[in-house]
């Protein structure tokens, strides 16, 4: 006897425990196989790009803390470069500093944020979670003592940084780094040789590097293809022609690999941190711009980080006045879904949570 | 939810599952150009001093507020803030509202955390109508409440409280 | 070791020598490649073994109100360089361009929001759906002349 | 003095029911007295499991916010104890939503199906000494036999719910029950075989030492399949949040959403109280004539905390690896476990079939070190090695970058 079976269609999301946000698929079944699949964006989709045609190149600062939340520092970074090469100015050097090791301390964050989530996706009962939240918030105080916020920081603006750090920040940041070596050195005990995670997450959803290439995937996603591209190595911005660091790459392109190479860029970007703190010196933190800037009409800017998703670029075009013309975000999180089909057909039900979680969209910056 | 049938890629199938809920959106946006108000639940007099009324509903009012299960349901940047109020720092599981519950069936409060667009104004109802009574919500942060800094977006709703009553 | 920019002229004299018939011309950054022949030089592009251009970052329709301009970003992972070129749609109503989708996955996503949020329509793309907005919105709210 | 209790009741030893049987029997006709005292006993039963699984949420609730670095619920009254007494009032006012579409009669019947085993479970386990309920003969048989019915009650959810997210919960739920029953009677046949009865009474009274040291196999079969069943971390895929939302109950509020929520607390409680009964020497300890019920309770509480321990720890397996630990894993083992224990009992029992102190320990000697080899072998054996070789870096990789690679 045959049982006689049919797929199924599901709809997962937008209100859903683990697509990261308001993202939505719709998956068809063959009992807990993917068949197929749909995403479906927009859904936290507000205009940031029209409303940054309506505000002046200051102002725009605000809004890309909101793109991608939860690294709201290197959004700044990403568009006050954008802004830079429009109108042709540099930071001074300590503003560049600060903004690197603001930048890394965010990475740290995010990265700690996308393990975290990855893990409690694969069913831990929050644990991992809570301890990433933890460091986090050390993170998040050292931003509160830099500018007064703690999510949509705005600490950078074209030209520098909103201000010069307090000098209480420092010895904190001291004391940060002196615990968290200790903090996360327990976390990758709990998780790095966990045996129900290696099985859960290796050999699950490979990408080919040819593929991730082809599908303009960037950041860890596409290191844990195999493909050391890193734009602070290829074309490095602010400070990072000045500090040394390795590229973590995998070589299996599994979940596995992916959470793995964002473990260890936390390894680098303390690396980092700890050449920015010898290597700083006094200085100017800002740039004097005029108040309203100005950029001369026809310019374009194309101005890219490597953001703790993927490749993060403002392209800035204008026509002489006080607003951009046209302000295009580049952002990692989009571009990177475009695998989706690839990461999840073929794959069961509970692999697609853990392949979403080990890609890492954050929606603010997907729908924009 | 219509099974999409046919053939073909599924997403040549959800075709008019879309439109539905395209129709459902603009339809949506027409209704809703006033804030809901929410009603104010006045009690008689004579009620107000019966002990036994008076002293089950202290307990009971006890127990709701006591026992508090938040829908888990982020929209934005405020659902990190909202996550973070249940690990270790802030830790929202002391007042028993840790129990972060993800069929909004056995929630009693949804907090709104972040900007809502008229796209995911549907759902938002939607999750509301699933709730069982009694149900609280709170609209937390300025992009919920009014549109904050995308206040004058095609695409954002200005306060929640045009879709469903709010209570903070 | 930084990227190296190509400037508009070296990239539209390599697209000369194969495709002469796709290049308009060039500015100071990018080069200008006719609407039609956008998909051939995509093909070109990525195959050529000298130019390798196999990673596309980004798609962008700006509206000048009387035409469209399209930029696309490349780069070559393998030789380290990166390149932009541009084309031009005249008028505002029935804009299409060839899609590179087939050339580039990467493509898909940007070229539906590009579809949705500027009107320029992708001839080829096997999913020409609304990515942001819902069914049902009217107009394209990227243009200049909405609102 | 008018009734008189027949001596081959089976709740002819408990006290309890003696004197309330006895009681009413003084003033009313004898068949009401059986009825009324049967009642009696249902109603401390009930509040038994109830209050146990009160109790197991909230030491879940503050055990996990000590896991994870955080205090737990601690405002409402002494160490928060309070807790669940607010979440059950806040339960029992909420409205209680039954899903258009859903199929009624099953719908509602699912809460009280899912607690009922439980509560006829609680009624063979010995507290302390001579103070189980019901001191059935075939005790561990009985169990078997009631704790399948939650199976059933699970797919009713599922199925009545007329949700996806239900249906994929009970589909998942279903397979793993039915596979994990088997390695659990099997394991709880050496047990039965050691202790030459099923009764649990007399199971405990045959733990000179208890049987976690004699038959560690089993020990281990036994609570990875419990954790199973009681759809604990790493098995919870059944109601796995990050998955399918809440699983089989995602549809259910109010009042019988606090019944499913107290099936599954109550659930860890019994499960351990049974693990405690049949591995640890329930409540046999020094002064175990008055102490009886604190040992019980002493051990329980250790297995709850481990099955705690466990869901702060872990994440979960897939369906298919936790099909696959069952058959390939669990299976081998608790068959080696028979194996080596009718073996050793057919080898070493009296010529009247007893076993001594001593027997006991020889066995218990061979069988830790059987543990150690089967779980260390068969855990290499069932290892997936396939998918899972490095591949060669393409030609994408850009030259002169200074990498660190996966070992």
């Amino acid at each position: 006897m045959t049982i006689r079976t049919e797929p199924m269609t599901v709809n997962v999301g937008p209100q859903h425990p683990s697509t990261h946000g308001v993202f939505r698929v719709r998956i068809t079944f063959d009992g807990e196989d993917i068949v197929e699949v749909e995403p479906v964006f927009g859904y936290l989709h507000r205009g940031t790009e029209k409303l940054a045609e309506e505000r002046n190149y200051v102002q725009v600062v605000t809004l890309t803390d909101r793109l991608d939340y939860t690294s709201s520092m290197i959004n700044n970074q990403a568009y006050c470069i954008a802004v830079e090469r429009l109108l042709g100015v540099e930071p001074p050097p300590r503003a560049k500093y600060l903004r690197t090791l603001t930048a890394e301390l965010q990475r740290i964050a995010a990265h700690l944020i996308a393990v975290g989530f990855f893990v409690q996706e694969l069913g831990a009962f929050g644990t991992p979670l809570m301890y990433a939240f933890r460091s986090r918030e050390r993170i998040l105080e050292l931003f509160e003592m830099l500018c007064g916020a703690r999510i949509t920081v705005s600490y950078m603006r074209p030209g520098g940084v909103f201000a010069d750090a307090p000098r209480e920040f420092w010895p904190a940041l001291d004391r940060f780094l002196e615990d968290f070596e200790v903090e996360f050195a327990e976390m990758e005990q709990l998780l790095l040789e966990n045996e129900i995670l290696m099985i859960r997450t290796r050999g699950v959803s490979p990408i080919p590097p040819e593929v991730a290439v082809n599908n303009s995937v960037s950041g860890p996603v596409l290191r844990a293809s195999g493909v050391n591209w890193d734009w602070r190595k290829q074309d490095p911005y602010d400070a990072y022609d000045q500090v040394e660091f390795d590229v973590p790459v995998g070589s299996h392109w599994d979940n596995y690999d992916r959470f793995w190479v964002r473990i260890q860029e936390v390894h680098q970007s303390l690396r980092i941190i700890r050449q920015c703190i010898e290597q700083i010196e006094p200085g100017p933190a800002r740039l004097e711009l005029p108040l309203v800037l100005r950029p001369d009409p026809g310019r374009e800017a194309y101005g890219r980080v490597e953001a703790s998703k993927g490749e993060l670029a403002f392209y800035l075009v204008s026509d002489g006045g006080i607003a951009p013309y046209r302000c295009k975000i580049r952002s990692p999180s989009l571009i990177n879904l475009t695998i989706i089909e690839e990461l999840l057909v073929g794959w069961k039900l509970a692999d697609m949570i853990v392949s979403l979680g080990s890609i890492d969209i954050n929606m603010g910056e997907v729908d924009r | 939810m219509q099974l999409p049938t046919g053939n073909g890629p599924l997403h040549e199938r959800t075709w008019g599952i879309d439109r539905e809920e395209g129709q459902m959106v603009n339809d949506l946006i027409s209704i809703s150009s006033e804030p809901i108000e929410v009603p104010f639940i006045e009690v008689p007099d004579d009620l107000k001093s019966n002990l036994l009324v008076t002293s089950v509903d202290a307990l009971v009012n006890w127990g709701r507020k006591s026992a508090l299960w938040p829908v888990s349901f982020g929209l934005a940047c405020c659902a990190f803030e909202m996550m973070a109020t249940a690990m270790g720092r802030f830790d929202i599981a002391r007042f028993g509202m840790e129990a972060f519950r993800a069929s909004p069936r056995q929630a009693d409060l949804m907090i709104v955390a972040g900007t809502v667009t008229w796209k995911m104004a549907p759902p938002i109802r939607r999750i509301y109508d699933q709730m069982a009574d009694p149900k609280w919500v709170i609209s937390m942060g300025v992009c919920a409440t009014s549109g904050g800094p995308y206040f004058g977006s095609y695409s954002v709703v200005p306060g929640v409280d045009h879709i469903i009553p709010v209570d903070v | 070791m930084a990227v190296r920019e190509w400037a508009g002229q070296e990239l539209s004299e390599a697209l000369r020598r194969e495709l002469p018939e796709a290049v308009e011309g060039f500015d100071e950054t990018a080069a200008w490649v006719n609407p039609s022949q956008v998909g051939a030089a995509a093909i070109f592009l990525r195959d050529e073994p000298s130019l390798d251009f196999r990673f596309l970052n980004s798609i962008t329709a700006i509206d000048y109100v009387e035409y469209f301009d399209v930029v696309y970003h490349l780069t070559s992972l393998k030789q380290q360089w990166c390149a932009v070129f541009k084309t031009r749609l005249y008028g505002r109503q029935d804009l299409s361009l060839p899609s590179v989708y087939q050339v580039w996955k990467g493509a898909d996503y940007q070229e539906r929001e590009i579809w949705d949020l500027m009107g320029v329509y992708f001839e080829g793309h096997p999913n020409m759906k609304r990515i942001m907005l819902w069914e049902g919105f009217e107009g394209h709210p990227l243009r200049k002349d909405f609102l | 003095m008018s009734c008189q209790l027949a001596a081959d009741n089976v709740l002819y030893a408990n006290g309890l029911y003696r004197l309330v049987y006895d009681l009413v029997g003084t003033i009313l006709p004898c068949w009401l007295s059986y009825v009324i005292a049967g009642l009696v006993m249902i109603f401390v039963l009930v509040n038994a499991v109830l209050l146990g699984a009160a109790v197991i949420t909230w030491a879940e609730r503050r055990l996990l916010g000590r896991f994870q670095n955080r205090v737990g619920p601690n405002r409402w009254g002494p160490f928060g104890l309070f807790q669940p007494l607010a979440d059950l009032l806040k339960l029992l006012t909420k409205e209680d939503l039954t899903p258009d579409g859903a199929d009624k009669p099953v719908f509602a019947l699912v809460p009280i199906l899912m607690v009922a085993p439980l509560v006829m479970m609680t009624a063979v386990i010995p507290f302390a000494e001579n103070t189980s309920l019901a001191a059935l003969n075939v005790g561990v048989l009985y169990i078997l036999a009631v704790s399948s019915i939650t199976s059933i009650a699970i797919f009713m959810a599922g199925w009545s719910s007329n949700n996806r997210y239900a249906m994929f919960g009970a589909a998942r739920s279903v397979a793993v029950l039915i596979s994990y029953e088997v390695p659990v009677v099997l394991s709880l046949l050496g047990v039965v075989m050691v202790a030459a009865s099923m009764s649990l009474g007399s199971i405990v009274e045959a733990q000179v030492l208890p049987f976690f040291l004699v038959q560690p196999l089993a020990f281990f079969v036994f609570m990875a399949g419990m954790s199973a069943e009681l759809n604990r971390s790493p098995f919870d895929v059944a109601e796995a949040e990050s998955e399918i939302i809440a699983g089989y109950h995602t549809e259910y509020s109010g009042v019988k959403f606090a019944l499913i929520q107290a099936a599954e607390f109550g659930g860890v409680g019994v499960v351990s109280a049974i693990a405690a009964t049949l591995f640890l020497g329930g409540w046999s300890g020094p002064w175990s004539e008055y102490l009886g019920w604190l040992w019980f309770l002493i051990k329980t509480g250790a297995i709850v905390f481990l099955f705690i321990w466990f869901r702060a720890t872990y994440p979960r397996l897939r369906i298919d690896q936790i099909m696959a630990v069952s058959w390939k894993f669990l299976l081998p083992l608790s068959l080696v476990n028979l194996a080596a224990v009718t073996l050793e009992v057919f080898l070493l029992r009296g010529p009247e079939g007893v076993l001594t102190t001593g027997d006991l320990g020889i066995m218990a000697v061979i069988n830790v070190v059987v543990t150690v080899v089967a779980i260390w072998v068969f855990g290499n054996l069932i290892r997936d090695r396939v998918k899972f070789q490095a591949r060669q870096p393409s030609d994408v990789v850009v030259p002169g970058v200074t990498t660190i690679e996966v070992h």
